[in-house]
């Protein structure tokens, strides 16, 4: 029987993927960008999932709200990330150091 | 037990889909591979018959989102190289942090939640019971204000977007007609007085 | 409006409102414009206008009674029973009126010097003036703890904007240091709050206190104002703030804020933890020694004559601490009172001595642009009346008798002889060591052949800087040959304050 | 009287506030009328006071003028003690610096600070008419600091020269030390009597002797020894008392009319002024009365031996002083008081004589002062000469002139003071200032000689301009060799033995000296014929005879005995290595002791440690916590991944 456990573990799995793909990637900033909406899928399964679990339809209202949230920050993430490019010729996270103590 | 199956099968997908956005050479094919988990996620979601969201999520995420990405992803034109080692050196630290991680997420899932059991099926919807409706009879009545400000916000990052990615030409030649308007004579004309010259050879 | 009912308010808000209007008005950015001129002429007028109106407190003073006078009493915030309370006695109201005397001749010292932005620093001084009132004659813990604060910032920017090469490593020690202190007589003062519910210092004096209580108090007290004193070995904030200080800075820090230490510990340390101030008399005691003999040495040695009078203010105000704290060891509590008042008196007399000195090495800075002695010599031949003032002054430092730094000190020695032999033998070293370092001094800047060009160029006292010399010249004499008129005023709140400490709060626990 | 006293005081302080302020407005004659007609005044109307206390039979007076300031039942005041022990100092006081005043304008007639100098000696003159007139503690320390003060303006007169500005701060400090036992001894006095008036101290003396004070724990010490060896540490700086005695040669620095006024004939002689009038106290501590006589002796003595060697014309003089005081610091310590003060009246004439003929004869020689170079001035300078002869003459004591008598009866006065329990002490100061009788003929003589007779040995260009100086010096030459010549005929009886002084000044029985040789007095001219046959006029005679003989008749004999006692003449030319001991010892030592507090302390513990210390430690503990801010995202974003894991573990396991 499929439960809310096996949707956690969904969750929790792709979750930490998505943080492995912060870490692994040090070129791209788009990719970053995606793993944060991977990110944010795995937070939406728990909502999807204790929703249901739960009986109560609140959580899933509030995945509506995070998809608009998140599909705002894609829009201006990809904005900036453009006009980032646009001043450095790069996206290369590891030349994005002028926060640097 | 289809049910069971179709789980496993789609979420065998959606990992692969995953592992595939993160180690994915070529930033389109990663973001092919997004298109791919999403996929998979609303299928995932209607398994667990949350029809709407899954539908939402194709519409909006794949359809809109997505295609930004690519969008993007194309017109800057990145190089592919990938970066291969740089991370060897927080292997140790991260493997532990990863360790304790998954032991973290197995004993809240697994072994114990917070005084409440975190097993257990789903349990099953009433006859009749619309997914839909229920969110939008929540939506515009519980949460009818948080609604408007998702919307607010949606305008905001349109706005912002726009006014991120606009840019002036140098060279660019615009009219500007408040400047035309309020411009005076004295900053167009100097007029010079001179004494008048008498050529020498009058003299 | 009846004057006399708010006279202190008045100290206190006239000088403040009159440099709140100057900022206000400003100088257009031009020193030699006509309002930059307005402005000190009307600072002027606020600063002498602010001293005649405390004329009212010597001959209003009533020495018959060591209660406060004048006292102006309203809630302020009245959730925590912080109230707007002030009133003088016989320790605060001799101190305000040096404020109030001091006051106009800094700004008539900065007349001309003052090259850039004149209306914000005479607008700084004033409001420096009545926050310096306000601490002498605050009453609650709040209210003082405020304008103990508030008084570092015009102070701070006094040095920072005005000062010298080295003025901002000067303003942030000074700055970090008493802030540092001040600090933990806040905590104190919240401490004694919740033991009485008020912020009053009276309900302080009377609430009873352990050993231990009293003990941390008073080290929290100290911090605070054995850095404003300042005391052995918190002291090195001094010379450099007065080097970097422009003339007039230095003047008030010296002249009135080093006394806000000394009148700290009468008002606060001695009458709310008497147990804890006998507990550490000895170190206090002994520290007050260390200020004397060692930063005597000190002073001898230095190259910088604002430096030299700096390190030789921390002695003599080492006599005030000294004085203060004999009490207990004298025999039998005898001397005590002399101790006390000596203190007292060397705090006024000091604050007229090293204000003169001060003003003394600003005429010559002014001329010269430098502060080394090396630079000088033989000054006497082309300034001979600045010369006799120099002379006059640091004699009045070297505790000559007929100028006011023989009384203080004369006192002092006296009390001390009747606790201790070697306490009255050190603190008599003085005689020597600061006739050594003073007239050294003058022997290298005032005396001999002219040394250099720039000395051979000098001209003696303008109209301007003769009056304000005269006049101090004027009060360290009037002092000095008669100290009585001071000394009456003092001695029945000193009488008080010692019956005050004489009663142990442990005996009510 | 209280208005006479008041007059007496304040005409010569207007006088220098006039000439001091408005010393340009007046001009330089109107400076030396004022102050000369101001001091003029105070000196007649002392002798007036005199008059009054002497033969009218006065009381005498003792008031306060105001109080100064009242704490703790202390009362300072300000207040007169006119007496005839007061008196006699005011009059003799006022007479020589009357003189020294006139004196003043022939010597300093060319000196651009005239009107300066006339200010300072009127306040001078005030300062010590102050200290001599108080009636308490409190006014003498002022009068004392105040004498101080115009001294050392006075030294530095000629602020331009190096060697006096270093003279005047030198005379300054070691005063300062001398002031700084007597504060101790003041608030001792305090200590014990809560009073600083004379009279209320005096009826306490008993109480105080009775008393004991621990100086150091464990051990006590009589009271009454304790605070007079501290007042007298007072008079040994004032006084020029070994070993705080360097300051006074080199006050030669100042013109000479102060040396004559201010360091040999008044100021000086403060600290025996203070001494007698202190005798009450000192007379009930033995102890402290042995410590005066060593002082006294020593200084008597050895700073004789000094004026021998010496060549500056005024330095010669100066060492004299200190020997003369040191006699009468020995008066003071054998309790034969009036024979200090008398002693101290007799030199005072003729020290300041003698200065003022060494004034005038600088003013010949066109200020040269090596008396090497000057011989045969006889001739040129008939009443210098003859001046100088007088005070010479008084000064080693030739029977019938004024220091005969005092100084004769002051070592008479030695001889007979043996107490009990004294022992080596007593001989101690009977042998110096017996010896000191020799060595006094002998340096002062030298120097008659050398600068009178024998060749004349300055250059051709001061030869031709020598001269007897104008009357404005010679006169008051004149007016002083007349007291130093005879004053002691007339004075000596009712001083010594006529108990002139009253109760002025107090001695114990046993200690009365003069008491006892009052039984073998037979008039002045008794002993001026019985001198004869006293071991002091032949040592004086041989003194004189040798002087002749060294520097007369064979003058090549000095060098070669400076050369065969060459260990013996280093140490008296460099003054027994006292100069060395202050300079290089204490100034030098506090010096450095200064500067490695500061360096050391100040700037290298406290500021560098401790202050910037803190400060530095704080800014390298930023600068490491700094480099966590790398700037890169998946730093901090590992670094949030990190905090979240072990959030979660806390809420897990904690």
């Amino acid at each position: 029987m499929i439960g809310l456990e096996h949707y956690l573990t969904i969750s929790a799995i792709l979750f930490c993927l998505a943080i492995a793909g912060i870490f692994i990637n040090r070129r791209n900033l788009i990719l970053l960008l995606m793993c944060i909406e991977l990110m944010l899928l795995a937070v939406n399964f728990n909502f999807i999932a204790f929703s249901r679990h739960l009986g109560d339809e609140t959580g899933q209202v509030f995945v509506f709200f995070i998809l608009t949230v998140a599909a705002a920050e894609a829009a201006i993430g990809l904005a900036i990330l453009v006009v980032l490019f646009r001043n450095r010729r790069s996206i290369n996270v590891q030349e994005l150091d002028t926060m640097k103590g | 037990m289809f049910h069971t199956i179709l789980f496993y099968f789609f979420a065998t997908v959606l990992i692969g889909a995953a592992l595939g956005v993160i180690f994915a050479r070529n930033p389109v094919h990663a973001v092919m591979f997004l298109v791919l988990a999403f996929f998979q996620s609303a299928v995932l979601w209607l398994l667990a018959e949350a029809e709407f969201l899954a539908l939402v999520l194709v519409l909006v995420y794949v359809g809109a989102v997505m295609v930004l990405f690519l969008f993007v992803v194309m017109m800057l034109d990145i190089n592919v190289e990938r970066t291969t080692g740089g991370y060897a050196r927080y292997l140790p630290l991260g493997l532990i942090v990863a360790g304790l991680m998954i032991v973290e997420l197995v004993q809240i899932i697994w072994l114990r939640g917070s005084g409440e059991t975190l097993t257990g099926g789903f349990a099953a919807t009433p006859e009749g019971y619309s997914n839909t409706k229920a969110l939008g009879a929540i939506l515009y009545t519980e949460h009818v204000y948080a609604f408007e400000i998702a919307a607010v916000i949606l305008l905001l990052a349109i706005i912002a977007a726009i006014t991120l990615t606009m840019r002036k030409r140098p060279g660019l030649k615009q009219q500007d007609i408040s400047a035309q308007v309020a411009v005076r004579a004295k900053d167009r004309v100097r007029i010079v007085k001179m004494a008048s010259e008498k050529p020498e050879d009058e003299q | 409006m009846d004057l006399t009912q708010n006279i202190l308010s008045l100290l206190i808000w006239l000088p403040i409102g009159g440099g709140a209007a100057l900022l206000f008005v400003g100088d257009g950015g031009d020193v030699l414009s006509g309002r930059a001129r307005q402005m000190r002429w009307m600072a002027l007028a606020v600063s002498v206008l602010t001293f005649f109106i405390s004329v009212p407190l010597y001959t209003g003073f009533d020495t018959s009674t060591a209660a406060m006078q004048f006292v102006e009493r309203t809630s302020w915030i009245g959730a925590l029973s912080v109230e707007y309370y002030l009133g003088v006695d016989g320790i605060s109201a001799p101190l305000i009126l040096l404020t109030t005397f001091i006051t106009p001749l800094v700004i008539i010292a900065g007349w001309d010097s003052i090259k850039s932005r004149p209306a914000q620093y005479f607008a700084a001084f004033l409001i420096l003036e009545g926050l310096m009132v306000g601490v002498f004659s605050a009453l609650d813990g709040i209210l003082f703890y405020v304008l103990w604060e508030a008084m570092l910032v015009p102070m701070f920017l006094i040095i920072g904007i005005w000062g010298g090469e080295r003025r901002i490593y000067a303003t942030i020690k000074f700055f970090l240091y008493t802030f540092l202190g001040s600090v933990l007589m806040l905590v104190a003062f919240v401490y004694l709050y919740n033991k009485t519910g008020d912020f009053n210092f009276f309900s302080f004096r009377d609430v009873n206190l352990s050993l231990r209580e009293q003990q941390l108090i008073f080290i929290a007290f100290l911090l605070a104002f054995a850095v404003k004193v300042p005391m052995w070995p918190v002291h090195t904030w001094l010379p450099d703030a007065h080097v970097e200080a422009p003339t007039g800075g230095s003047v008030i820090l010296a002249a009135i804020m080093l006394k806000m230490g000394g009148y700290g510990f009468v008002r606060l340390s001695l009458p709310i933890v008497p147990d804890g101030s006998e507990y550490f008399a000895g170190m206090m005691i002994g520290l007050s020694l260390i200020a004397v003999v060692y930063i005597g040495f000190v002073a001898l040695m230095q190259k910088d004559m604002k430096k030299l009078i700096a390190y030789s203010s921390i002695a003599h105000m080492g006599f005030v601490t000294l004085g203060f704290f004999l009490l207990w060891s004298t025999a039998g509590g005898s001397g005590a009172e002399l101790g006390m008042t000596g203190g007292m008196v060397q705090m006024i007399s000091h604050g007229l001595i090293s204000g003169a000195m001060f003003l003394c090495v600003g005429v010559l800075y002014d001329r010269v642009h430098s502060r080394q002695i090396a630079d000088y010599g033989g000054v006497a031949n082309t300034m001979p009346k600045f010369a006799a003032f120099m002379v006059l002054f640091s004699m009045a430092n070297a505790g000559l008798p007929g100028t006011s730094g023989f009384v203080g000190e004369f006192m002092v020695i006296i009390a001390s002889f009747r606790a201790n032999f070697w306490f009255a033998f050190l603190a008599a070293s003085t005689l020597i060591l600061g006739a050594a370092y003073t007239l050294w001094m003058v022997k290298r800047v005032i005396y001999g052949e002219v040394a250099n060009k720039h000395v051979a160029d000098l001209v003696d006292l303008q109209r301007r800087e003769f009056v304000v010399l005269g006049i101090l010249a004027i009060a360290v004499l009037l002092v000095g040959l008669w100290p009585a008129p001071l000394v009456d005023m003092m001695s029945v709140t000193v009488r008080e304050l010692l019956f005050q400490v004489g009663q142990s709060k442990l005996a009510g626990l | 009287m209280h208005g006479i006293h008041l007059t007496i005081v304040l005409a010569p302080l207007a006088a220098a506030i006039i000439a001091g302020l408005f010393g340009r407005q007046i001009g330089r004659a109107g400076a030396h009328w004022i102050t000369i007609i101001a001091v003029g005044l105070s000196f007649v109307l002392s002798v007036l006071v005199l008059k009054d206390l002497y033969w009218d039979g006065g009381e005498p007076a003792n008031y306060s003028l105001y109080t100064w300031a009242v704490s703790e039942g202390l009362r300072m005041e300000v207040g007169f003690l006119v007496d005839r022990l007061t008196a006699l100092m005011m009059v003799v006081v006022t007479f020589v610096s009357w003189m020294v005043h006139i004196y003043t304008v022939g010597y300093m007639h060319d000196d651009p600070g005239y009107q300066r100098f006339f200010s300072y000696i009127s306040l001078f003159t005030f300062s010590m008419l102050m200290l001599v007139m108080s009636n308490n503690f409190l006014q003498l320390f002022f009068g004392w600091e105040a004498v101080g003060l115009v001294s050392y303006l006075l030294i530095g007169f000629w602020f331009k020269r190096e060697s006096a500005i270093f003279a005047n701060l030198k005379a300054f400090l070691v005063n300062r030390v001398g002031d700084f036992g007597f504060i101790l001894g003041i608030a001792g006095v305090v200590m014990f009597t809560n009073s600083l008036d004379y009279a209320t101290v005096f009826g306490q003396s008993q109480s105080i002797a009775a008393q004991q004070i621990e100086v150091y724990p464990g051990t006590p010490w009589n009271a009454m020894s304790v605070i007079c060896i501290l007042l007298f540490i007072g008079a040994m700086g004032k006084s020029a008392q070994a070993p705080l005695h360097v300051w006074l040669p080199d006050s030669m620095e100042g013109p000479t009319p102060i040396s004559a006024l201010i360091h040999a004939a008044t100021m000086v002689t403060a600290g025996i002024f203070m001494v007698a009038r202190m005798s009450p106290l000192f007379e009930l501590s033995e102890t402290a009365l042995a410590v005066v006589l060593v002082i006294g002796a020593i200084t008597a003595f050895f700073m004789g031996l000094l004026g021998i060697v010496q060549n500056d014309i005024k330095r010669v003089v100066a060492y004299s002083t200190l020997s003369q005081l040191g006699y009468m610091t020995v008066a003071l310590g054998v309790s034969a008081y009036s024979a200090a003060i008398f002693h101290l009246m007799t030199h005072a004439f003729f020290k300041a004589l003698l200065f003022l003929a060494a004034g005038s004869v600088i003013i010949a020689m066109h200020h040269e002062q090596d008396i090497r170079k000057m011989g045969g001035l006889r001739k040129y300078m008939p009443i210098t000469y003859w001046t100088a002869l007088i005070g010479s003459l008084a000064l080693i004591g030739f029977p019938g002139s004024g220091g005969f008598f005092s100084k004769d009866l002051l070592i008479e006065a030695v001889h007979e003071s043996h107490w009990e329990g004294q022992g080596a002490i007593y001989w101690i100061g009977y042998l110096s200032v017996l010896l000191g009788v020799f060595v006094t003929a002998l340096y002062s003589f030298r120097m008659f000689f050398l600068v009178f007779h024998g060749e004349e040995r300055m250059d051709k260009k001061t030869k031709s301009h020598l001269h007897e100086t104008p009357w404005v010096v010679t006169v008051p030459l004149v007016l002083l060799a007349i007291p130093s010549a005879i004053i002691g005929w007339f004075t000596v009886e009712p001083i010594l033995f006529g108990g002139y002084f009253g109760d002025a000044i107090f001695e114990t029985e046993r200690h009365d000296v003069l008491a006892r040789m009052a039984d073998e007095w037979h008039g002045s001219l008794g002993l001026v014929t019985h001198a004869l046959q006293t071991p002091i006029f032949w040592l004086a005679a041989a003194g004189v005879f040798t002087a002749w003989f060294l520097y007369l008749k064979r003058p090549d004999i000095p060098e070669k005995i400076a050369d065969r006692f060459s260990g013996i003449y280093t140490l008296l030319d460099r003054k027994y290595y006292f100069d060395d001991l202050w300079i290089k010892g204490f100034a030098a030592g506090g010096r450095n002791l200064g500067q490695i507090l500061w360096n050391k302390g100040d700037e290298l513990i406290i500021d560098g440690i401790i202050v910037n210390g803190t400060a530095k430690s704080i800014g390298k503990f930023a600068g490491i916590l700094r480099r966590i801010q790398t700037g890169y995202l998946y730093h901090y974003a590992f670094a949030m991944f990190i905090g979240m894991t072990l959030i979660l573990a806390l809420l897990l396991w904690a």
